[in-house]
């Protein structure tokens, strides 16, 4: 048998958004298999890729590794063990032992924006990004070309936390944020900035705004004020890595998850169904259905750095 | 401009709540010749207990009780330490604000299992904003309604009450019999012995009252600004604080003043991410927030003013021949 | 006396007092009767000081008990102290400085909560206590901006406006004018007719014998003799103090002075208040000869022992030494001081002369450690360091002759000979020195006394600083008299007597006219 | 005044052991409280320090850091001045390590970067410590604040240039670009296992070396220069050092250049050691740790060592700890660390003054 493990990155299993997805994902696991996911969290770098040299040590395989963070000793420890399976989500690493899983962020954040400029009674919506990094301006670029395709005249507020890995973790920034978008008139705000954006999400309750949540579902959180959440499903990442290596079939190589594969969506469920109109509805599955078939293209920010579309 | 304006100091006015606080408690403590550099701490634990307190029985009022037991209990070992034992102030500050900060992520990962985390507070759990009777009428008026309706009404009591502890605190400090005497006892402890008091007694006192203020700003940041308790939240406010405390040196009025301008350089920083201003390009965030730690240094090295410390800040007292 | 049948004031049982390996108090009896002024004296470090702070609850004693008024009194802190009608007047003051008069005088006394309530009613009673003591002062000016003089004046006001009936003065004259000492004892006076009892703790002989009507002696912690001051005599006092018959007597031939070895020029140097301390001063230094200092502590003498070794720069003026001009512009530090072969005994040996958590062979080498003798290329010496220190240990006859011992567990004047001994014996041309006898037995002092003789012998130049007038007339050669920071006056020592020299010490103002109390300065057989 | 009779293990090993001893029970009493077995705990995390090879090796890349920083306290502490700017020197130095690696991995080899990066971490770190020395000599201003004030501002600094200039395009972190090998410094399991001598893989790199030679350096420096009697007198008796002829601000500008050089060396460990790049927040606290680590160590080069190796064995046995029960956070070991500060530091004088007074009494008797 497989005795899977888990390692998170150093904003822990509770970090709200990502970490959180992945945790979802190995809870749901175990609850359907009753196998023990060896679970670890580290505090600083040297203990990253001491954990995983542990874990592959002790013979724990698949190893699901969560964040880019993780890539560069992802790599020299799986070169150390050929035979133990990593899973790294959000990296890339070219390995014979080891599996890339990225996601299409741009194509579920078009979605979003494309819902958050309908929902929009100002035509005006926020952004708030965390950390100002690649990944997160594709978050944004994404969404900005959601919005423009809704409504060309919108406006669009975009902020980023910071630009240290600190930026993830600052809820009281984020509310600030988000309440200066909402005094420049932005009344829905899209956060894509992990626990930071707990602050903006309440920040929209508190205000009585609209807020959207990120990577796992967050429409719990503040139920009634939480337009929707573009769901990242690494939760599914790792569930699915843990099944096809329980049956035999996980396999090394660069797995991309879109919207054509279910990897990015957006959420819908009891906490949000009265702010979702049926006109919204259809229109967003269009768009869905259009991105799917190719109809329109979303750019990668990430492709060439830049967010001309 | 103008609505930019008011919106900054909306934010500045939540922004330096805490450190309003925090700088008066700092006050109280170092005016009776107790150095705190243990603000931090008492923030982060207070920050901490409030929102456990909150979180688990359903109310804002009693979280902030135990963010106020939980730091005035800090301020008791910091005296204990500094007073009873007449230990170094800086040593004693940095061992509590180590062991808050690892004991409040411990106790939390073992109450609540969310990696350091409170559940998120909601309703009573919180302390709402308070909207001022008829803001939302004058709302429209110009400049007087943009004032009292955006920047000053809407914000919740802790706000009010930091902003109202400027003026208790000048007048305890130097209208009253516990103000004289904490001023003495921070000067020249000896003058207060033989004048019939109790130094420990009245040093004591000062830390209690400093340990009630850091309760406040702790139990603001988790259960007033934000809603839960996040590990580290404190976030360097206690030295923040600190730094506002001699940059206002150790008066009520100008501290106050020192708050408000760290505050108002917290908002504009948070602001300035990533934003380009037309003509200058990206301002570096980080020059913005450097600046009080700056500031402060520039002052104490006389550049700026001067800031003299109560004469026997930091120094034990023993009876001995002076 | 008449106050026989009168109950004591306060009367003290058997205290006793211990602080580590120092019994400050042993057994010690008093009794002071109600309206008198009692006087006590003892050398430094006999006690007294350590016995009115255990009256005024400021220590605790180990044994032994107080009555107030023949009623038994438990004294644990000041505030019984001053429930008990007991008030006390520091050694040093104890004044928050930066508060004003009235804030001083409330402090601990403030009539309620809110000082608003209490300031009225205190103006009006320092009103009349001014005016009924003489004790004119103006409420609202910050402390540190009063002399010395008044700020001992809010002092006794403190004590009075808690309406003390008995009040403690510990050594209140040793920073006065001797103008503001005889208005001062003229306030005492006025006091004890209004029935107050007065404790009075002096060095000064003359004092207790003008002001007092008792006087009680304390020798290493013992209270060893109580005199009505009428029975007694200066000499007997001198005598019970000491414990033995002081005559002081150094054996010195005639001085030749020749070459002047150093010269100062107008030195004045200011303090961090910018307070002048030094003013004008100018002297001329031989080779052969000791020059002494006389003047009552604090009225220059050590800020001039700081500028002549280089301590602290002057302000102005110059000096002339070995060949070089030392001026403001072109100081000179202590080292470099020192490379010039300038010697210096500090006056305080414990936070100058030594280093207490040193081991005494480094401490032996403080102000020379820089010398080739005591370093190799990289590292010191270790072994040089030690031989030496053996060797001096030896000479100087320091107990206990252990070169690792720390320099805080050797006695006052063992302490004093390592310090001496490490500045005699690099063979200095100019050597200061500060109360070279503080605090150090009869034995040691006459030993300390030969070497500087012997010095001066050998043709180099000796300044000596000395509060003790015997010594001064013992020692020198030549006698500069300082007053508030200036040179008020030189004579030669074949000239010297103590009166004259009083009378300079006490400035050249203080004339014949006061001088009324004969008695007093005709022959001051000060404490040694 | 009282030490006279006081043997002198009692300061040396009886109260700091009682110090220390008092921070493990109290540390104890807290695992006891979150429902674990405190024996137990100790076991793992005994076990995880010192138990197999590779975990040795981890805690003293651990305690190598805490020499640095440890040693950069005490420095300063012997010349009476607080450094509790430990935390921005080491910040700072690891950026002059990082320059240096940066600019002549591609061109220079390993025996020519290595001193320039040991250079670079010492004039980078001490550089730190100069302008609050500076400060402090010639203005007047308070050590303890502006080193305070330093670390926030090293702390801005750092995250500025990393991102603004010297990361990596197309990296998300804010990480430098690698170093090539020849700017690493050899692991020493690289070094011992042609010897036929397995350590296991850990972190443990050619910098613990340098730190001990630091020691030696700290050692001699202090107790057997000319430069080391004067820090010390200064540190003891300021006025005597003026008596003396002591150019005060000079040493205690040099103090703070030696204090802020041996923290700048945890950037050797951290960055030429083992990230090989340049990074955010790679102190992680080791400059507050180097407080307790000097406190329990009396400020002696040896005192430092042994309490650096404990406390490494506590950073490592700690993860174990928390890799094995994981309701266990290996934040207790931040706890502990500052229970030591607490006890050994603010408290001192809380068993100090009872037993000497016990010594004394037994010997006045
Ligand atoms: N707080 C203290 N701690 C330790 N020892 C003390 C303390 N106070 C006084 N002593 C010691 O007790 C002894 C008596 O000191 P005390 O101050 O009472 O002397 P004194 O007679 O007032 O001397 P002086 O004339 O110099 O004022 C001295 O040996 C002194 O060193
Ligand atoms: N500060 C101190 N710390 C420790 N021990 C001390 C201290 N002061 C004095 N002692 C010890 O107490 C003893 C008595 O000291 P003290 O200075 O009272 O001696 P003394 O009788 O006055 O001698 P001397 O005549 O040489 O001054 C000394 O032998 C010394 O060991
Ligand atoms: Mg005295
Ligand atoms: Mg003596």
């Amino acid at each position: 048998a497989t005795e899977p493990a888990v390692v998170y990155d150093q904003a822990g299993k509770f970090d709200k958004s990502f970490n959180e997805g992945v945790y979802n994902g190995v809870k749901k696991y175990i609850a359907d298999t009753g196998i023990k996911v060896r679970e670890f969290e580290p505090k600083n770098e040297a203990q990253v890729e001491q954990g995983l040299r542990r874990l592959a040590k002790r013979g724990y395989s698949p190893i699901v590794t969560v964040g880019f963070n993780m890539t560069s000793a992802v790599e020299k420890v799986a070169k150390d063990f050929p035979d133990v399976q990593f899973t790294i989500i959000d990296g890339v690493i070219d390995l014979p032992n080891v599996q890339s899983v990225v996601f299409k962020e741009h194509e579920g954040s078009f979605l979003i924006g494309a819902l958050a400029s309908m929902a929009s009674k100002t035509n005006t919506v926020g952004f708030v990004g965390g950390m100002d990094i690649p990944l997160i301006r594709k978050f944004g670029c994404g969404y900005e070309q959601g919005v423009k395709y809704a409504s060309p005249s919108a406006t669009i507020l975009q902020n980023m936390t910071g630009s240290t890995g600190a930026a993830f973790n600052d809820p009281t920034k984020g509310s600030e944020l988000a309440k200066s978008q909402f005094s420049k008139g932005a009344d829905v705000v899209f956060a894509a900035a992990g626990g930071t954006g707990i602050g903006v999400y309440q920040a929209a309750k508190d205000e009585g705004k609209l807020a959207i949540g990120v990577d796992s579902n967050q429409n719990h959180i503040q139920p009634g004020t939480m337009l929707t959440s573009m769901v990242k499903r690494v939760d599914e990442a790792a569930y699915k890595t843990y099944k096809d290596a329980a049956a035999g079939t996980w396999e090394p190589g660069l797995v991309v998850l879109g919207l054509a594969e279910g990897g990015v969506d957006w959420a819908q469920d009891e906490h949000n169904v009265n702010l979702i109109t049926e006109e919204m509805k259809t229109k967003v599955s269009d768009i869905r259905a259009k991105i799917i078939s190719g109809d329109i293209k979303v750019h990668d920010y990430m492709s060439d750095n830049t967010c001309n579309y | 401009m103008f609505e930019t304006l008011i919106l900054m100091l909306d934010a500045t006015m939540r922004v330096s709540t805490p450190l309003i606080f925090a700088a008066l408690a700092g006050l109280f403590s170092e005016r009776a010749g107790i150095v705190d550099i243990g603000l931090e701490g008492k923030i982060l634990g207070s920050a901490f207990a409030a929102a456990a307190g909150a979180a688990i029985f359903g109310s804002a009022w009693i979280g902030l009780c135990f963010g106020i037991l939980a730091s005035v209990s800090l301020a008791m070992i910091h005296g204990f330490a500094c007073i009873t034992h007449r230990g170094d102030h800086i040593v004693s500050g940095v061992a509590i604000n180590t062991i808050v900060a690892g004991l409040t992520v411990t106790l939390s990962m073992h109450w609540f299992g969310m990696g350091g985390q409170t559940p998120a507070l909601s309703g009573n759990e919180r302390f709402l904003d308070i909207t001022f009777p008829f803001a939302d009428a004058l709302q429209d008026v110009p400049v007087i309604g943009a004032i009292y309706s955006n920047l000053l009404s809407g914000h919740n009591i802790l706000v009010y009450l930091a902003f109202a502890m400027v003026p208790v605190t000048y007048w305890v400090i130097y209208k009253t019999r516990f103000g004289l005497r904490l001023r003495a006892v921070g000067e020249n402890p000896h003058a207060v012995d033989t004048a019939g008091i109790s130094v420990a007694l009245i040093r004591y006192r000062a830390l209690i009252v400093c340990g009630i203020l850091c309760g406040l700003a702790g139990a603001y940041l988790s259960t007033a600004h934000n809603a839960g308790f996040l590990k580290d939240m404190s976030a360097g406010k206690g030295y923040m604080a600190l730094a506002a405390l001699i940059f206002g040196k150790w008066r009520p009025v100008p501290v106050l003043l020192a708050c408000l301008l760290f505050g108002f350089l917290d908002a504009v920083a948070v602001r300035m991410q990533g934003v380009e201003i037309p003509g200058i390009g990206q301002v570096p965030v980080q020059a913005i927030e450097v600046l009080p730690y700056v500031l402060t240094v520039l002052l104490l090295a006389g550049f700026i003013g001067k800031a003299i410390a109560p004469k026997a800040i930091g120094r034990p007292y023993v009876k001995e021949r002076a | 006396m008449t106050n026989k049948t009168m109950p004591y004031a306060i009367e003290l049982r058997d205290i006793s007092k211990r602080f580590g390996a120092v019994q400050a108090n042993k057994d010690i009896c008093l009794q002071v009767p109600v309206g008198t002024i009692h006087g006590i004296i003892g050398e430094n470090g006999a006690g007294k000081s350590t016995l009115m702070s255990i009256i005024y609850g400021f220590y605790e004693a180990d044994t032994g008990h107080i009555e107030v008024d023949g009623k038994r009194v438990d004294i644990r802190s000041s505030q019984d102290a001053i429930n008990a009608g007991i008030g006390m007047v520091h050694q040093h003051f104890m004044l928050v400085e930066n508060f004003s008069v009235l804030e001083n005088v409330m402090l601990g006394a403030e009539g309620g909560a809110l000082l608003k309530n209490g300031i009225g009613a205190a103006r009006v009673e320092l009103q009349r206590l001014a005016h009924e003591y003489s004790l004119d002062i103006d409420v609202d000016a910050i402390v540190e901006e009063l002399p010395v003089g008044l700020q001992q004046r809010v002092e006794i006001l403190k004590a009075l406006y808690r309406g003390a009936r008995i009040l403690i003065l510990d050594e209140p004259t040793g920073v006065l004018t001797p103008q503001e000492a005889d208005h001062l004892f003229r306030i005492l006076k006025a006091l004890k007719d209004q029935g107050v009892t007065v404790l009075l703790i002096t060095h000064k002989l003359r004092e207790i014998m003008a002001s007092t009507d008792n006087v009680s002696v304390m020798r290493q912690g013992e209270m060893v003799a109580h005199r009505e001051t009428a029975q007694t005599s200066k000499e007997e006092l001198a005598e019970l103090m000491v414990g033995k018959k002081v005559r002081l007597t150094v054996n010195k031939g005639e001085a030749k002075p020749s070459q002047v070895l150093l010269s100062a020029q107008n030195l004045s140097q200011l303090d961090s208040q910018g307070v002048k301390r030094l003013k004008n001063v100018s002297l001329e230094l031989r080779a052969g000869e000791i020059l002494g200092i006389a003047g009552v502590s604090g009225n220059g003498q050590s800020e001039l022992l700081n500028v002549l070794s280089g301590i602290t720069a002057m302000d102005e003026g110059e000096i002339h030494f070995a060949g070089q001009v030392i001026t403001a512009k072109a100081p000179k530090d202590a080292a470099q001081m020192r490379d010039l072969k300038m010697a210096h005994v500090p006056e305080d040996r414990h936070k100058m002369g030594l280093v207490t958590g040193f081991e005494a062979y480094e401490a032996a080498v403080l102000g020379y450690h820089n010398s080739s003798a005591y370093n190799g290329k990289v590292l010191m010496n270790r072994k040089a360091m030690l031989d030496e220190c053996n060797e001096r240990m030896t000479a100087w006859d320091v107990r206990p002759p252990n070169p690792y011992l720390k320099t805080a567990n050797f006695s006052g004047g063992n302490q004093q000979k390592i310090v001496i001994a490490r500045e005699v014996e690099q063979n200095p041309e100019v050597l200061l020195i500060g109360q070279p006898t503080r605090g150090v037995d009869i034995g040691a002092i006459e030993n300390i006394h030969e070497q500087i003789v012997k010095l001066r012998d050998a043709g180099k130049a000796i300044l000596l600083v000395s509060v003790e007038l015997d010594e001064i007339m013992a020692l020198s050669d030549r006698i500069i008299v300082m007053f508030d920071g200036a040179v008020v006056g030189e004579l030669d020592a074949k000239d010297a007597d103590e009166r004259t020299l009083g009378l300079m010490m006490a400035n050249a103002h203080y004339t014949e006219k006061e001088g009324t109390e004969k008695e007093g300065t005709e022959k001051e057989g000060e404490s040694v | 005044m009282s030490q006279a009779k006081v043997p002198a293990w009692v300061n040396m090993a009886l109260i700091p052991i009682l110090n220390v001893s008092l921070a493990f029970f109290v540390s104890g009493l807290v695992i006891l409280a979150i429902g674990e077995n405190p024996i137990e705990a100790a076991g793992y995390l005994i076990y995880g320090a010192f138990g197999y090879s590779e975990g040795v090796g981890y805690t003293l890349y651990y305690a190598t850091n805490l020499i640095f920083t440890g040693l950069a306290v005490s420095v300063a502490f012997k010349g009476g001045l607080f450094n509790i700017g430990g935390e921005g020197q080491a910040y700072i130095g690891g950026l002059g390590v990082g320059l240096i690696c940066l600019s002549l991995d591609h061109t220079m080899p390993f025996y020519v970067i290595a001193p320039l990066a040991v250079i670079g971490a010492a004039v980078f770190g001490a550089a730190w410590g100069y302008i609050p020395a500076y400060l402090q000599a010639r203005r007047g201003s308070h050590i303890v604040i502006t080193t305070i004030m330093f670390n926030f501002i090293a702390s801005s600094l750092m995250v500025y240039l990393i991102v603004n200039w010297l990361k990596e395009d197309g990296r998300m972190a804010p990480n430098s670009r690698t170093f090539e090998e020849n700017a690493w410094l050899p692991y020493l399991h690289e070094i011992f296992s042609p010897l036929g001598i397995d350590i296991g893989d850990s972190p443990l790199n050619l910098a613990f070396i340098w730190a001990l030679i630091c020691c030696v350096f700290v050692w001699g420096l202090i107790w057997h220069t000319r430069w080391g009697y004067q820090l010390r007198t200064l540190g003891t008796s300021p006025s005597a050092a003026r008596y003396a002829g002591i150019d005060t601000a000079k040493v205690t500008i040099w103090a703070m250049l030696i204090s802020g050089g041996l923290a700048g060396f945890v950037g050797l460990n951290e960055i030429m050691g083992v990230n090989h790049s340049l990074l955010l927040n790679f102190t992680a606290g080791y400059g507050f740790a180097g407080i307790a680590v000097a406190l329990m160590g009396r400020n002696h080069p040896i005192g430092i060592v042994l309490a650096a190796v404990l406390f490494g064995a506590l950073y490592q046995g700690g993860a174990e700890l928390a890799f094995e029960i994981p309701t266990i956070t290996p934040e207790i070991v931040v706890v502990i660390q500052g229970l030591v500060i607490l006890f050994s530091g603010a408290l001192e004088h809380m068993f100090k003054d009872r037993i000497e007074g016990f010594f004394i009494r037994r010997a006045v008797a």
